[in-house]
């Protein structure tokens, strides 16, 4: 069924009784083409895009939970392509392009609003910095403005900027940055890969991972054995341990990172801010509620939830960058679990076994990166090549030492 | 979250600075292989479950602790010092 | 040849009452750090035995007249008020008493502000007279000791003595105010 | 409606207070809804999304509907529960999410058009044409949505933060709460009571019967008397625990000030971090509503908010009243009502089977299936076993029964367990370590349970903390067992509300299960359902069974979604107390601080700290002009710059040098007593983490130093390097940074200057010499260093003399035709010299990058030198360190790329950035440092300096990035 304001209307005025289930509920085959494991943003559009830009429909994309479960339904749903080394750079524009026609492509309103993402910065050196990497973005084709401390305070009127422990000297304004409705994203894929056949199967754990003399043969699951030729690994968040059901070691540490939300507000934060001194960002959703968040806890973790020192850090760093929000209200937190790599960059990649594909190592970024990973890692498990704009992420990048350390913080995991 | 200094005794997680898994303790030196230095730095183990990891009393007495933990539920098992741990804590003051 | 005129970290600051409790700056004298060297835990507790202290244990200070040596982290100890004895070969040590200020903070309040920013057990069990410990004071790295009931000295970084001064004011007048 | 001789508020001390503009009178202890309520205001809200006329539905923090707006002096604060607000005296509060009016609303149009508006039609519709959803839908969405709105104003309130730590912590001072308390009291063990209300008891007073043989207010008062009497408990009211973490650590949210006219220094609120070892969950239970058509009007209010309000504050919100409910419990209401004098209209029990026998009319088998009243109750009707019927009313108080608060034991993931007896879920046991539920949050719901319950968890509490068990007689009280036969909703023509707050109705619920989202997890976030400011208190099982009969599952099966933190709504002030301003981050001031603002130094943060950025003089209108005088102090006379935020760590013992061996990359060891070396630091996986200079101040003793940046990252490398793998090694090193206070002084008259401090004058004291001598009385530290290329120094002494010392030399420079300069000359200075900071070893720089590859020595393994030897790390793909300076006279930027002169102005061409730039007097041009690809091999190339943001397109020379003197003959002059 297509969706428009026309059905919207006319199913209204039917008690709203001929609204069709968004995707079907099959039972596994026996056998598919390929299988994608992991239901999250990333596992749908590469399910979306296989079946969509390769025309393979006999794919299955298996879930343990329910579809989105992961991590994208629990981010602070930016949406930018504002980085400055070389492969994520490429990667992250094109993904930004595949949002800006994402509901169209699948009719389906994800409301992605590209409000703009405003950087601040807090010294010369900041500054200089965020330049550099608005240049870069520049020379990608994307959008950036450098704007000054007077810019920054004609537009955003309530920050401290008289008394923040740390002045803002002018920030990187990014206006195809935005954010978008997170579970819509991974509804709109999902209802549009079940419109082109692809079995989505809920409730189905991968327990094991088949491999015949280096050969991926298929999985082990909850609900039996499946038959493939070509396995997809997309589970960011468990990819340590889908990865050693198949004799693998990941560069990858997992980390809780909490986000938060206020009680609705009406209308006061226009963009998406990010505190180049505190590790705090924040917008607000169309519901009204502050979205914000800041660092992962730093210590490895699978709880989803996280600890109060870094609760409070967040909480300070909002007081002292706009204090006006201290009296929304938090009404509640949560914590996703992230795969934070030794660089910072993610990987889309062949493994040593034939037919198993990993695509993994999303650190914070994840969200923003569901089109592109999910259009790339299509690419990658259809023709056997790594896509042009993600041929960076590689898996043994790190051995090499070709990474992609956009914060230069080290090989150490929790400091990208 | 509360973590058992083995100097200070119970502190509270903010007093800490994190670094990662044990793994870093195994030094891939002067001509050791791409192999030992991938063990030692990227990749990992990453458990769910029983993990030892390695916290630096940044605020508080200095020391780097192993920490014996579980990722799922958080729960602090034990700790030793990294300085003492082939020999026991015994000259630490 | 100058002659140059030494200052404590908040030279000049009157010391603060609020509500019985008063927080004050005190000039700490020399403070030494003392880190023995491996095997030498003997040779330095003879050396240390004609001022009447002995190097602490860890989470503890002790004093004898006007010297005072308090734990102060892993293999180390400040020995405050008094002239260090020649360790030489026995111990690092370096002159450590321009580094601190030494906050007083004593009086019927001095627990509960505290508690405003240490994350430290401070009940009386748990931390009696004569405890000390590095911990931070809210994001400040600092060794705290008990010197009776009700009350703390305070080591803080000299460069944030003006922060540290800050808080613990807030505190007080904060717990006054809850008390009004 | 006030009743006489009720109610727990203070009659002789009326307060006045306004609400919508106009004034109203209520009693200390009253709260904002209480108080309205008496005076007959029922309207006090509008829903969500349709815009809905609304009413309290409860009188605790989980209130859905009473959000009002608090007006302050300065701030309003939105959202507030008028049900917890008390009221005082000049408070101002209005309501919210209404326009013009509470009364006439606009968008109460929404209303009308509610069946275009079914969950999730947003995600069907809005999408054409494509650049209307940031210009036109999103805006109007925004504007409706939202419920309060912040005044967009600083939040110039008061609010702090603390710590407590306790042997036992009983969250709420119900019977069970109070039981707790009192055995692990009496036991003494450390008691911290929390309690979210003002008063202690939780519901105990309002219940039937004895409790100890004499009322059961009088026995609570008892009980808070001896509590209050013991010194081991401390008793905290208004103080909600809002969450459970790791480790025993609780946080709470004290109400400190919010119920007080504001004044100086007292705090709105207070957030607590707790930490227990034992902890006795007493949070009580909730009462549910039943959703059945229209169920939302002002008037319908649940039947144990209206017992609060009789006996609390005294007050019937209504004057004909009708029960609705589907358990025996509710039946008291009516009981304590109409001894109270109020006419109950009839009880309305759903089962069939109850009891019919009360002093009013009872229907059983009976469910409401329609109300009336635009803006208030008038009117419902409905259908019994007679029959359909039709009833006036204006207070209809409804229960569905009773969930326990087992929020505090899923924050740790914990999953609740349905309990199919009481129609309810109920905590597993051991959900979160060290705790137990007792009372109604534990599904026990007679008094006499809850006593029971209390006092046996505090006695196991006790029992795990190694205390003897006391023996405790547990006070007769009430002990009917609870019976209720579950009625989630009623079928009938209208809406039903699940979720007041967000306006979901049981139609959105099935519609979601009909459209694929059968998972609750889906349902609740297709449907927003549980998503609004009481985060489901209300509804969210309510919701589930809906769910779970509309997809043929059980209520267990179907499951639950997750409570997590914070269990009420918590301001981001308090939790962010003391981050406000310079709050957030200590401020690090140097010794010279003061005699730099003296001198008008605009200060400028480096990290913590706070330097000079220039010192202006008299007639100087721009930074720069004084910062051309500071750089030609320096290249012509002296200049004198406080560096004491470099770090410095003290380093002593037989294997010194041997460990700077280890963490350097050159080597140390070899270094002679009295000389300096520049070291290079690099991480384990090969970059570059530090540089600096370490001195040999004796055989065992060397002093580092690092960065400003870096100072804190260097010692706890050291501190790791040292206890992972040479613990053993005769080596102690401690930061001295704070000890020492040191100033460069620089420029070709710097020895005269340092002279002019000495008895004799320096002799044999070359370029990266040191030594220690006196100043007087004071013990002082002299390094020949140089950041500048000219002859310098750097001296040391201890901080205490630091002000002075810096004030003297500034003195001495200016009669030497120098002075002070500040950060600004300082950068311009290394620039022209070619000198590092972390805008160069940005942590993405290898030793080769920065031509410092041979630094690594051959003969020895350090930190860093595996890595370093990796492929990617070294070769001509790479951008390497050059300097670059306009080939005409033009203003270049740090932060701009570098392009071939003939190449297009893309990605792939950019060869690299500029990462340092200056204004050079002795260039009479800007220069800057960079990084190019294969750079080194291209010195004396032309390319294109182009940074797109600012405006700057600028052929520049590749060059050395020593821009002068590289054979370094004035600083060893």
């Amino acid at each position: 069924m297509r969706y428009s304001g026309l059905k919207v209307i006319t199913q209204g005025l039917l008690g709203n009784k001929g609204w069709g289930p968004a995707w079907r509920s099959p039972e596994p085959k026996a056998e598919y083409d390929a299988i994608i494991i992991g239901g999250g943003g990333h596992g749908l559009s590469t399910a979306y895009y296989l079946a969509k830009n390769h025309g393979l429909t006999n794919i299955a994309v298996l879930e343990k939970g329910y579809l989105g479960g992961g991590n994208i339904g629990r981010n602070t749903t930016i949406v930018r392509a504002n980085y400055y080394m070389p492969g994520n750079s490429e990667f992250y524009s094109h993904s930004l392009k595949l949002w800006e026609g994402l509901e169209a492509e699948l009719n389906y309103n994800v409301m992605h609003s590209q409000r703009g993402q405003l950087v601040l910065c807090h010294s010369d050196g900041q500054r200089d910095t965020l330049a550099r990497r608005g240049n870069a973005m520049i020379n990608q084709g994307d959008d950036a403005e450098l704007w000054s401390r007077e810019r920054v305070r004609e537009e955003v009127p309530y920050l401290d900027f008289e008394q923040t422990r740390f002045p803002i000297y002018g920030g990187l304004m990014h206006r195809r940055g935005g954010t978008a409705r997170h579970d819509a994203v991974a509804w709109g894929y999902a209802r549009g890969a079940d419109r082109r056949g692809v079995d989505l199967i809920q409730n189905c754990e991968v327990t094991g991972i088949d491999i015949e003399n280096g050969v991926v043969r298929g999985v082990q699951t909850t609900r039996g054995p499946i038959r493939a030729k070509k396995v997809g690994m997309v589970v960011a968040g468990r990819s340590s341990q889908v990865a050693a059901m198949a004799g693998m070691r990941l560069p990858i540490e997992s980390h809780v990172l909490q986000a938060f939300v206020t009680e609705g507000l009406k209308p006061i934060i226009d963009h998406v801010i990010s505190f180049g001194m505190g590790h705090f960002y924040i917008s607000q959703s169309d519901k009204g509620g502050l979205v914000f968040g800041g660092d992962i806890d730093f210590y490895s973790s699978y709880a989803s939830r996280g600890n109060l020192p870094m609760v409070e850090h967040v909480m300070e760093a909002g007081m002292t960058l706009m204090p006006m929000i201290g009296r929304a209200k938090v009404l509640r937190s949560w914590g996703g679990i992230m795969d934070m790599t030794p660089d910072g960059s993610p990987i889309i990649d062949k493994t040593h076994i034939e037919g198993l594909f990993v695509d993994a190592g999303w650190n914070y970024g994840g969200f923003k990166a569901v089109p592109a990973s999910g259009w790339c890692m299509a690419h990658l498990m259809a023709t056997g090549e790594s896509h042009d704009v993600a041929k960076r992420f590689r898996l043994d990048r790190f051995r090499t030492g070709e990474v992609m350390d956009e914060e230069g913080t080290g090989s150490q995991h929790n400091l990208h | 979250m509360k973590l058992p200094c083995p100097l200070c005794g119970s502190r509270d997680r903010r007093e800490f600075y994190y670094m990662g898994t044990e793994d870093y303790l195994t030094r891939a030196g002067e001509g050791a292989s791409l192999d030992d230095l991938d063990n030692q730095l990227f990749l990992r183990d990453n458990p769910a479950g029983l993990t030892r990891d390695l916290w630096y009393h940044e605020q508080g007495c200095g020391a780097w602790m192993v920490v014996t933990r579980n990722t799922v539920s958080h729960a602090v098992l034990a700790a030793e010092l990294v300085a003492g741990r082939n020999k026991g804590a015994k000259d630490a003051h | 040849m100058p002659e140059y005129i030494a200052k404590t970290a908040l030279e000049g600051q009157a010391p603060l009452s609020i509500a019985g409790t008063v927080l004050m700056e005190l000039d700490h004298g020399a403070v030494t750090s003392i880190q023995p060297f491996p095997g030498q835990a003997k040779a330095l507790a003879k050396t240390l035995k004609p001022l009447g202290l002995a190097f602490p244990g860890v989470n503890s200070f002790a004093s004898k007249d006007a010297a005072l040596m308090v734990w102060s982290g892993r293999d180390q100890a400040f020995l405050i008020g008094a002239d260090c004895p020649d360790l030489a070969g026995v111990a690092a040590v370096t002159d450590q008493s321009g580094a601190w200020v030494t906050l007083s903070l004593s009086g019927p309040l001095a627990v509960d502000a505290l508690a405003r920013y240490v994350p430290i057990d401070l009940r009386l069990a748990a931390f009696p007279v004569g405890s000390a410990a590095r911990t931070p004071v809210y994001h400040m790295s600092a060794v705290v000791m008990r010197v009776s009931e009700q009350g703390f000295r305070i080591m803080l970084f000299r460069s944030m003595a003006r922060t540290g001064w800050h808080e613990l004011e807030v505190a007080l007048k904060t717990l006054a105010a809850r008390a009004a | 409606m006030r009743i006489e001789g009720k109610g727990q508020i203070d009659r002789a001390k009326p307060v006045s207070f306004s609400f919508d503009g106009r004034s109203y009178q209520g009693f200390k202890g009253d709260t904002v809804a209480s108080a309205l309520l008496a005076n007959g205001v029922r309207l006090m809200g509008r829903s969500f999304k349709y815009h809905r006329p609304r009413g309290v539905l409860t009188a605790g923090s989980e209130e859905p509907n009473a959000l009002i707006e608090v007006v302050g002096p300065a701030n309003q604060t939105p959202n507030v529960r008028a049900t917890v607000q008390e009221i005082f005296e000049g408070l101002v509060v209005r309501s919210q999410n209404r326009w013009p009016s509470l009364r006439f609303d606009l968008l109460s149009i929404n209303d009308l058009a509610s069946p275009f508006l079914s969950a999730g039609f947003y995600y069907k519709t809005f999408m054409w044409p494509r650049a209307f959803w940031e210009r036109i839908y999103e805006p109007i969405i925004r504007r409706a949505a939202g419920l309060g709105s912040l005044s967009g104003k600083h939040d110039e309130g008061h609010y702090e933060k603390a710590f407590a730590f306790c042997d036992v912590l009983v969250v709420g001072a119900g019977p069970a709460g109070l039981m707790a308390a009192l055995t692990a009291g009496r036991a003494g063990a450390d008691v911290i009571l929390c309690e979210e209300d003002r008063l202690l008891g939780g519901r105990l007073p309002y219940a039937e019967g004895q409790v100890d043989g004499k009322p059961a207010a009088d026995w609570v008062a008892a009980a808070e008397a001896e509590l209050r009497a013991l010194p081991n408990v401390r008793i905290m009211t208004r103080t909600t625990v809002t969450g459970a973490y790791d480790g025993g650590v609780y946080s709470a949210l004290e109400r400190v000030g919010l119920h007080r006219s504001p004044r100086p220094d007292l705090p709105r609120e207070c957030f607590w971090r707790i930490t227990a070892a034992q902890v006795v969950l007493a949070a009580g239970a909730l009462e549910r509503p039943i959703a059945f058509p229209m169920n939302d009007r002002p008037g319908i209010m649940l039947a144990s908010a209206a017992q609060t309000y009789l006996h609390k504050y005294g007050v019937v919100a209504g004057k004909r009243v009708v029960l609705f409910a589907n358990n025996d419990g509710a039946r008291a209401v009516a009981r304590q009502l109409i001894a109270a004098g109020v006419t109950v209209a009839a009880i309305l029990d759903s089962r069939s089977d109850a009891s019919a026998i009360e002093d009013c009319p009872v229907y059983l088998g009976a469910e409401v299936t329609d109300t009336k009243g635009r803006l208030g109750l008038t009117a419902i009707s409905g259908r019994h076993m007679a029959g359909a019927f039709e009833m006036d009313c204006d207070l209809l108080l409804v229960s569905g029964g009773w969930n326990p608060m087992v929020h505090l034991t899923c924050h740790m993931n914990g999953r609740p367990r349905w309990e199919a007896s009481i129609a309810a879920f109920v905590p597993m046991a051991d959900a979160v370590p060290n705790l137990r539920a007792a009372g109604a949050c534990n599904g026990a719901f007679s008094s006499l349970d809850c006593l029971t319950e209390g006092a046996q968890s505090a006695q196991s509490a006790l029992q795990a903390l190694g205390r003897a068990p006391t023996e405790i007689a547990v006070p007769r009280a009430e002990g009917l067992p609870y019976t209720i036969t579950p009625l989630w909703q009623v079928e009938g023509k209208g809406r039903a509300w699940l979720d007041f707050a967000n306006d979901v109705t049981t139609k959105d619920v099935k519609l979601s299960a009909q459209e694929g989202f059968r998972s609750v997890e889906h349902m609740k976030r297709y449907t927003t359902q549980g998503m609004a400011p009481d985060q489901g208190k209300n509804s969210n099982v309510g919701a589930l069974a809906v769910l779970a009969d509309a997809t043929g599952r059980g209520i267990a099966e179907t499951g639950i979604t997750t409570y997590r933190p914070p269990y009420v709504p918590t301001s981001i002030a308090a939790m962010g107390a003391g981050g406000r301003g310079a709050g957030f981050a200590p401020q690090r001031f140097m010794t010279s601080d003061q005699a730099s603002r003296d001198r008008g130094a605009p200060m400028i943060e480096a990290g913590l700290w706070y330097r000079p950025s220039y010192f202006p003089k008299p007639g100087e209108t721009t930074w720069r002009q004084s910062c051309d005088r500071e750089i030609a102090y320096v290249r012509g006379a002296v200049g004198v710059c406080d560096v004491s935020t470099l770090g410095k760590i003290d380093i002593q013992g037989r294997d010194a040098g041997r460990f700077l061996d280890l963490v350097y990359t050159n080597t140390f060891s070899t270094l002679p007593v009295g000389r300096v070396r520049y070291g290079l630091m690099l991480r384990e996986d090969g970059y570059v983490l530090d540089d600096g200079t370490s001195a040999r101040l004796a055989e065992d003793h060397y002093l580092m130093t690092t960065t400003t940046a870096a100072a804190g990252l260097v010692m706890r490398h050291l501190d790791f390097v040292h206890q992972a793998h040479c613990a053993d090694w005769d080596v102690r090193f401690i930061s001295v940074t704070e000890a020492w206070a040191q100033f460069a002084v620089a420029g070709p008259k710097a020895r005269a200057l340092i002279n002019s401090l000495l008895d004799a004058p320096l002799e044999g004291f070359p370029f990266m010499a040191a030594g220690s001598l006196r100043l007087g009385s004071t013990n002082a530290r002299l390094f020949r260093i140089s950041f500048s290329g000219e002859e310098g120094y750097e001296i040391a002494v201890p901080s205490r003399y630091g002000e002075a010392l810096f004030r003297d030399l500034v003195a001495r420079a200016e009669t030497m035709g120098g002075g002070p300069y500040g950060m600004e000359a300082l950068n311009v200075l290394r620039i022209e010299k070619g000198l590092i900071t972390h805008a160069e070893i940005h942590g993405r720089v290898t030793a080769y990058d920065i031509g410092a590859e041979k630094m690594i020595s051959a003969k020895k393994d350090c930190i860093g030198k595996r890595g370093a030897q990796r492929d990617g790390l070294h070769g001509a793909a790479r951008e390497q360190m050059v300097g670059l300076k306009p080939v005409t006279i033009a203003e270049i930027t740090s932060g701009a790329h570098l392009f071939d002169t003939a190449a297009d102005l893309t990605r792939v061409n950019s060869l690299g950035y500029t990462t340092s730039v200056g204004y050079s007097p002795m260039f009479d041009r800007h220069i800057a440092l960079g990084f190019l690809v294969n750079g080194r091999a291209r010195i004396g190339d032309t390319v294109r300096l182009v940074d797109r943001l600012r405006g700057v397109d600028v052929l520049c020379e590749v060059c050395d990035p020593v821009f002068f003197d590289k054979a370094g003959e004035r600083l060893r002059a």
